[in-house]
This record gives C-alpha cells, structure tokens and sequence, in this order.
C-alpha cells in the first residue's frame, strides 16, 4: 500500500504542480482561445491529481499530513496544501517556470506525449481506480498532446521569431526530457506489482511521437544534455528546482494560514 | 454600462420606419437588417464595453487561482475564469457582427479609449473575495443582464442568454463558498464580513448614476437597448440581495437599510457618487494595474498571433497551390 | 495603549513591507554598489520594525495573534508572520511593486522624505520608546532620502533613456503620495495624546524637499491624480493593493509552515 | 578554484629572478612589480572566478530573504548577502590591479568564458539551506582562502584577510542556525538533515578533484598561490566538520566515514567525480538558472550604467568649464 500511495503522489504531483503553472496563463495568453486552452488542460490535469491524491490517501493513511484534532481539511487538500517540498514526488519538468508561450508549448507537448503513453498502459493497472483514472486521462492528454502539437508546428513555420523562441523553448525544456524516462525504486516495484508502469518501458514511443512533431515542425532534437540532478537524486525523491519552492508558497498559502477552515 | 449616442432624429425613410416597427413590437434587429448609424455605434460600444468587462473581469478573480484554498475551490474558479474568456468571445463575435474586429477593440480598450466595468477596478485582498464577487458582482450583473437577453439587437440578445445562464451558475456558487466560510471557523467568518464591507458599495455602484443623473437612459430605453432604469434594478438587486445577507449572516454595511412596509422594497443609502466618478475617470485603486495587465499580456502575445496568421497564409497559398 | 500599538503598528509596517520590497533588489540591482545600497536601507527599515513591532506587542498584547499553547514564535515575529492583510497598516506607497530602478528610485525618495519629517517631530514623543527609534531613525533616513534623491538627479540628467523612465517611474508612484498625509483617526489621537506624529503637519516639509529635487532634475510635479481608496479606506485602514497579499504570501510561507518553529 | 596556465618557462631576466626572490622570502608581488605574464593571467583567472562566485553566491541563498521565518534571520540572512555582494566588490578591485575592469569581467562571466564556484549550481530547497550554507559552504570556502591569506599577490590576500574574517562570522551563524533548529520541532530537524543530505558531498567537491587528477597544483604552488593540495584540505574540514555534526545531532551521508586512530584523522568515501564534472560542464541542477538571472540584472541595470556615466561625463565637463 505504501508503493501504491507513493505511486500516485507521483502521479498526482505531476498533474497538481503542472496544473498550477498552466493557470497562470488564464488572463495572461495571447489570445482569448489560449487563455480558454490552457485553462482547460489545466482542469483535466486538476481532476487528475486529485482523484490520484485521493487514491494515495486511500492505499496509505500514514501519509496524508495530519493537522489539528478536528480540523475539517479533507486527504486531497492536506496532501496538496501541507507537504514541503522534499515530500512532494513530480518530475521537474513539471514544476520549472513556463518562460514564453513557445516554451510552454513545448512542456506541454513533451509533458502529455510522455503521460499520454504511460496512461495508455496504466489502463491496464490492478488497480480499478488507477485503471478507471487513466482511461479517462487518455482522452485528456490525446487533446493536450495534439494541441500542444499543432502549436509546435504553428511557432516552427509561423515567423522567423517565433522559430527562434520555439527552439529556445526547447533547448530550456530537453534538459528535463531523461528525468521522464529514469525509473524510480517506486514505480519499479508498482510495475512489477501490475499496479503501475515503468516509464523506461514507454520511451521508444514517446521518441516516435516528438520525433514525429520535429519532423513536422523541420527541426533537429536540440543538442542540450540532460540536466543533472543532486547526488543522482530528483524530482521523484523530492530534490527539485527553487521553482518549486515559491510555487507552493504561493499555492498553499491561504489553505496552510487556516487549517482548520471550510472551504 | 452607460450608452453615449447621438441625438435621435425624425424617422425619415423606409428603413428607418422598418426599423422601428420592428422594436415596437419587440422583434429583434439581425445583422444583415438596417439600423441607423446612431443606433449601430451604441450598440458596438454598449456591446464592446460589455466584451472588454468580461476580459478584464478575469483579472481580479485570477489572482486567486493560484491560492485557491482547496482543490475543488480551485477548480471551481478556474472553470469560472475560463467562463468569462469564453463570454468575452461570444460578445466580442457579436460586436464583429457590427463591423468591428476583436484587434480593433481590443487596442481601443488598451489604448484607455473603450471602458469597462468599473467594479473590476477594486482589489480582490482575500479568498472571500471569490465569493463575494460571485454573490454581489455576479448578482448585480445578473440583474442588469437579464432584461438584456431580450434586447433588440439579435446577436446581443442571443449572448446574453448564454451568459445569464452561466453567470447565475457563478452566482450560486459565490454564494455557497461564503455560507461554507460562514460556517468555518472565526478567522473565515471575519473574512467575509470585511469583504462585504469593501464590495457592497461597488455593488451598488454597477448599476450607474441615479436616473436622474443618468442621461441616455430615455433614448437607450426608446430603442429597446435597455428596457430598466438604474434606480429600478438597483431596488430590485437590494430587495434579492438583504435577505441572503441574513440567511448568510453578514451585516451590509448601510446604517440606512430598513424594510419600508409601504413600498414593499427596503429602502437603502446611497453610495459614494464621487468615489465612482473618481474609479470612472480612470483613479480608482485598481484602473492603472488592470490596462497594464492587459497590455502586456497583449503585446506580449502579438508575436505568437502574427506566426499563427503567417502560419495560416502560407497553408492557404499551399492549399491553392495544390488545387490548381 | 490600543491608539499606542496601533500608532506602532502603522510605522512598523511601513518599514516592514517596504523593507521587504528593497531585499528583493539584492543580485538583482544594476551594479554591486546598488545592490549594497538597497541592501543596507533595507536592513536599516528592518531594525526600525523590530523595535516598532516590539513596542506595539508591548503596549497592547491584545493586538499579537495568538499561536499554539508553548509556541516559541517572539511577539515581533507573530506580529510580522501572522497577521493576514486587513490588519497590515502601512501605507500603499510601501507595498506597490518596485518596477524598474527608476521607479524603485522615487518611491524610495518619497517615503524617505517623508518619513524623515515625521521622525523629525517624533522624536518629541512622549514615549521614551518612540523616541530613541525615532532618533536612531533620522540618521538612517537622511542617508536614504539622500541616496534616492542624487540616483534621482542622475536619472533626470542622465541619458533621454533614464530620463523617460525616471518620468514613467514618477507617475506611476505619485497616486500614492496623498495617502501620506491623510490624517488616520488612530493617528489623530496618537499625535493628540503626544505620543504619536500628524502627518498633515508634515506636508509643507516634505514638499520643500520634494520639490527641491524637482527643481535639481530640471522635472515638473507630474500630473496625475491621487490614487482613490475602497470607500475612502486605503492602507491605514487595512485596504491594500492586490500586491500586499502575494508580498505577505511569500514573506510569511515559511514561519506559518511552522507556527511552533525555533529559529 | 581550479586554476590554469602557460607552461612555467625558465628565468631569464633580472626582473624575473627578482620575482622569484620575492616569492622565495614569502613577501607580496604588488601591482607595481614586474611578474610574468602567465602569472598574472593565472592570478586574473583565480581572483575574477573567486569575484564571480561571491556574486552567484548571492543567488541561493538571496531567494530565502524574503521567505526568512523570523526577523532576526532576516536581517542576518539580508546582512550576510550583501557582505557577499562586499566581497564581490573588493575581489573585483583586485583584478582591477591586474588591469581588468569589472565590467570586461562581469562580461566574460555572463558569456560563460570564466567559471564561478560549482557549488552554487546547487539549489537551495528550504531554509535550512541558508543553514546548511553557512555551516559547510562556508566552511569549506575558509578552509579554501585562509591560505589565500598568505598568497603572494598583495592585493588578492588583504582582501583575502577582510573576506576569509567576514567568512567565518558567517560560518558560525549558519552552524547557530542550524544549532537552533534542532532545538526545534521534529520538522525542523528532518529539514536540517535533509539539508545536510544534500550539501555534504558538493561541500566535499568545493576542494576541486582529488590531487592525482589536479593538474595544476604543482605549479600553483611553486608561485604560492596555492600553499596546500586539494586533498590536504579536503581532509583537514572532514576533521574539523564531523565533531561540530555529531554536536548539531545530524548524520553525515557517508557510511565510510571512521576515525582512523592511526592517521589521526577521519576516513571517508569518494564523492560522486562525475556529477562535479557534469556540473563543471554547465550541466549541474542550476547553472542555466544563475548565468540567466546574473544576465538578466546585468543587462537590465544597462541603462542605469550609461545614465550614471553619462551624468558623471556632464558633471566633469561643467566643472572644468567653470574652472576654466
């Protein structure tokens, strides 16, 4: 139960933390239909995380945070609003700052091809909730994939300076892109539990998939190497960017100044 | 959501007499039917300012997406900040109907030259806000809105019943957040009482000057542009609104608020009028950082719609290519 | 005693959130000797709200958020880190962001300026306490106000460049100069019972230098509006920009993270 | 602090055995004096990425001033980075004697031609990191400069002096915060080990590889720029860091370290070689992060440089006029 729990923390974290920075574009994009697009992936991505946060505080009590006696804060919240950082399980991609719209396409793309194909085999976990949780994430992430796809084809061949901010959007993004695929002691263990999915396992697909949308866009992959993490430690061990720091200043502090509110 | 227009002259031809047959008996103007200029140019303002409140709308309740208390709150407003960009297209579509491009508006409304709201230009300082916002700003729009669903100009009217239909969604869900805070601890309680101290008057505010004050409300009215007067859905707001703060439990801060048995309506004080001309005239606490806002967020996005247009062009030219 | 730490409260925040704003310049100046420079006013409003804060819990404990049972937290740092938005006194001078150098270079001038006039008269109170911080305080701000005021002649007369940015920097920070001298009821009494300053009495002062450094700048008063309050409430009152409360966000996320911290 | 230069070539000149002489007697080479130029390249390198890395170093641990959890800390945290921002300037001012100006450094830096400490390409995750900071980085950076105190360039090693005193004052507040929090709540102190977990082994990296695989030291030395090896030094914190860790109540993330009674010194495991030299490379957890923000305020103060130049040019003009 606690490999199942950290498991969807992971999961969950992923969607709750990129959820959180795609909302930030809602009044910020660069037109009414992106505002309306972002806002929308970062929906699907809210639902996700917490039917994931739920799942975890469901398979494993011990670690939802415990507040005062009586405190009315529900699992969902108390696992998303009163952890640290070293406790929260996202890959870093997730959690770095959204630069300009070019380099926000490209996070999204590379975030939803990546998750897209690990749902698509998730939907065969043991787990009826992770299974129930993926087969509707699929066609979420279908959408954000190809959204985020034409964009990248629309930024590539639109004008000489969108080019230029879409190749060094990704240049910014790539160095986070081997994190996806390095296979955490957790999700080892829930794959060979048949719970989960080793993300090693997907990456042939997700090559064909960004290889697909670089041949489209008529670009090269970016000669970036991977971005290393602390002592061979990441994101999923909880060792992230400083961005996520101020992220979750900024996401917790109205729910951690009261914990014993309704909301 | 005042309405400047020329003075109205004499019906002269054929069409204007078409046109105005087709007000009297509350029929509705479509965009290939004629319609005076004077008529046309109100109703792209009325129409735009509209438009530009929703967009600017987003500004004060965004804020708060990031903070949101708990996850399903958080979805809750994104979803309803989502809904206003959606309500800023539908009413930006049917102002193009008259003519104008969404480009065009918008660089008239950053440019300081269309308005909007002035509600919008008072701060959201809490999580409270969210609903309070949704309770009084919501509910005043609501009331100003509804008699718009029957509007005479067609696109107009059509939005508007989208709109009304989401924003009395929003309305209820406003409200439902503050009876949960209502119903949490102190600290939540004291919250929602200091937010409705700050949004009460503003409320009171959205629905424009005293008639009497109120110049181009006869005209507006004679063209079925407007069918209320302010004083009247402002009574009608406050008679809605007194007995939810009760229910709520939060004290409107009007000393002057009394039921009065003979009207049947409750008679209230009235706001600050020159804070309001203040917040008009551009000095209101919030005006200088929402244009800003929505300045940047514009041009910062001008090279991203010039790809996409540039994008479109050459596919166009490689479509026609192949075709021939 | 509650018109007293109140009073104290006022000129704390002042210096509190102001003090917050200028350390964010640090590594983000224009060059090493800014950087020390709004580093050192910084730390120079940072001892001022200390011993305001300090003197504020003194006077009425009433007025200190109360924490758990045992919490080691000192009444300065509850005081600063646990008070939400509408029990924060400062002035929204203090608060607005900084934008660039230029606009950064004028608040600092138009605070300084005035604050000093009022330590001036302060240091007459008839608390010993706000006094001696009053006294200590004059020194510190004539070397702020001078800072800020010759950064202000060399942006005027510096480059076409500075110049504009110097203009653009004073109408944006200008809304906010009334709200200095509007009288607060709480600061009525204070200045009635002896203890505390009226700023009205202040004005002329501060105009004399104001328009001193115009004068030295070759600028004239810009031509804006004050900025109005909420039903004539403004920072004194506890009504704030939307700034304050991402300010107050960030600054607070750690201490409320660990309301029975030690540090 | 690795340090690179030309092959030594032989002793030709009068001047040169002079500067031999000077190092010989353990006295200071002045700008005034005549020194080699791979010398002084070597010194420009060593002071300029020394300057660099106070300047960088002001980025980890400035993102906590504003999130500080008491005001003591703050005004420590505030004090302590600007000291650095201090430093920065002194070092700078002693390459300048070398005949570069800050501003052609700042250059080679934000370009990504001259290096800053490794250690700062790690990021700071909580507050116990501005801790953890003092405590080991610092800690090791004395153990680094105190010999830097006697280095034979004059202007290099007085600042040395200043800096290497500062530093240690900065070193003991780190370890008295750390000291406290573990006093503290159980949080507290699963956040200083976790903060120690991270910084333990980059604080052994900060001494540079181990010396078979440190090519210049040899010659380094002979100059008296260098006065110990990296492994001498590396050796000589492990010893003075493991009782003050075993007295805070952390445990070091080494299961090799033992007290070796016959060495009389601590034994203890390798570091992880190949993350230093990817973070040597650029590609450590925040080298993009630092060079993109030290660019960004460097070129953003542009505008501020030119004014105060600018002004500076009239100033001088003016006054000779009215001298003439």
């Amino acid at each position: 139960p606690a490999t199942l729990a950290t498991y969807c923390l992971m999961l969950g974290d992923d969607a709750l933390v990129l959820s959180q920075r795609l909302a930030q574009w809602c009044s910020n994009a660069p037109d009414l239909e992106e505002d309306i697009a972002f806002a929308n992936i970062a929906l699907d991505l809210l639902g996700q995380a917490r039917l994931l946060l739920a799942r975890a505080a469901a398979a494993d009590p011990g670690q939802v945070p415990a507040l005062p006696a009586g405190s009315p804060v529900p699992d969902e919240d108390r696992l998303a609003f009163f952890r640290d950082g070293p406790q929260v399980r996202n890959v870093r991609l997730a959690e770095i700052d959204d630069g300009d719209f070019a380099q926000a396409v490209v996070r999204v793309l590379l975030f939803s091809a990546w998750r897209l194909e690990l749902f698509t085999d998730l939907v065969r976990s043991r787990d009826a909730v992770l299974a129930a949780v993926a087969a509707k994430g699929v066609k979420e992430l279908t959408y954000h994939r190809d959204f985020a796809g034409r964009w990248f084809v629309v930024l590539a061949r639109g004008t000489a300076e969108s080019r230029r901010r879409l190749v060094a959007g990704l240049e910014a993004v790539w160095p986070y892109r081997d994190e996806l695929f390095a296979t955490h002691g957790v999700e080892r263990a829930a794959a060979q539990a048949g719970v989960g999915v080793d993300p090693a396992g997907v990456e042939a697909r997700v090559e064909a998939v960004l290889d697909q949308a670089l041949g489209a866009a008529g670009l090269e992959r970016p000669d970036v190497r991977p971005r290393s993490g602390v002592q061979g430690k990441a994101g999923r061990d909880g060792r992230h960017t400083e961005a996520l720091s101020l992220l979750l200043a900024e996401m917790q502090s109205v729910a951690r100044a009261h914990p014993e509110g309704r909301w | 959501m005042s309405v400047t227009a020329e003075p109205q002259s004499v019906p002269e031809s054929a069409l204007e007499e078409q046109f105005h047959a087709t007000i009297a008996r509350k029929d509705r103007i479509e965009p290939r039917d004629w319609m005076p200029e004077a008529y046309r140019r109100t109703l792209v303002r009325q129409v735009a300012q509209h438009a530009h409140s929703e967009i600017i709308g987003m500004q004060p309740e965004g804020a708060w997406i990031g903070r949101a208390p708990s996850l399903r709150r958080k979805a809750i407003l994104l979803a309803k900040v989502q809904d206003e960009a959606g309500h800023g297209l539908y009413l930006y579509s049917a102002a193009e109907t008259l003519g104008v491009s969404r480009a065009e508006l918008t660089e008239l409304l950053v440019t300081g030259r269309q308005k909007y709201s002035s509600i919008f230009n008072y701060p959201t300082l809490s999580y409270a806000d969210v609903g309070t916002i949704g309770w009084l700003v919501d509910g005043a729009a609501i009331c100003n809105q509804v008699p718009l669903c029957r509007t005479s100009y067609g696109p107009y009217g059509r939005a508007m019943i989208r709109i009304c239909k989401e924003e009395s969604f929003h309305q209820r869900q406003g409200y439902e957040l503050l009876r949960t805070m209502m119903r949490g601890t102190d600290a939540q309680r004291a919250m929602v009482q200091e937010s409705v101290d700050r949004f009460w008057w503003p409320s009171l505010m959205m629905f424009g000057p005293p008639d009497d004050a109120s110049p181009h409300t006869a005209r507006s009215m004679a063209w079925g542009v407007k069918t209320h007067t302010n004083d009247e859905l402002r009574q009608r707001f406050v008679d809605m609104t007194v007995p939810q703060a009760e229910a709520l439990g939060v004290t409107l801060p009007d000393p002057d608020l009394a039921w009065n048995e003979q009207r049947g309506s409750y008679d209230f004080g009235q706001p600050d009028w020159d804070e309001l001309w203040a917040v008009v005239a551009g000095d209101g606490p919030c005006n200088a950082q929402r244009l800003a806002h929505r300045t940047r967020a514009w041009r910062e996005g001008a090279w991203v719609r010039e790809a996409a247009l540039a994008y479109a062009e050459r596919e166009r030219a490689e479509h026609e290519e192949e075709a021939a």
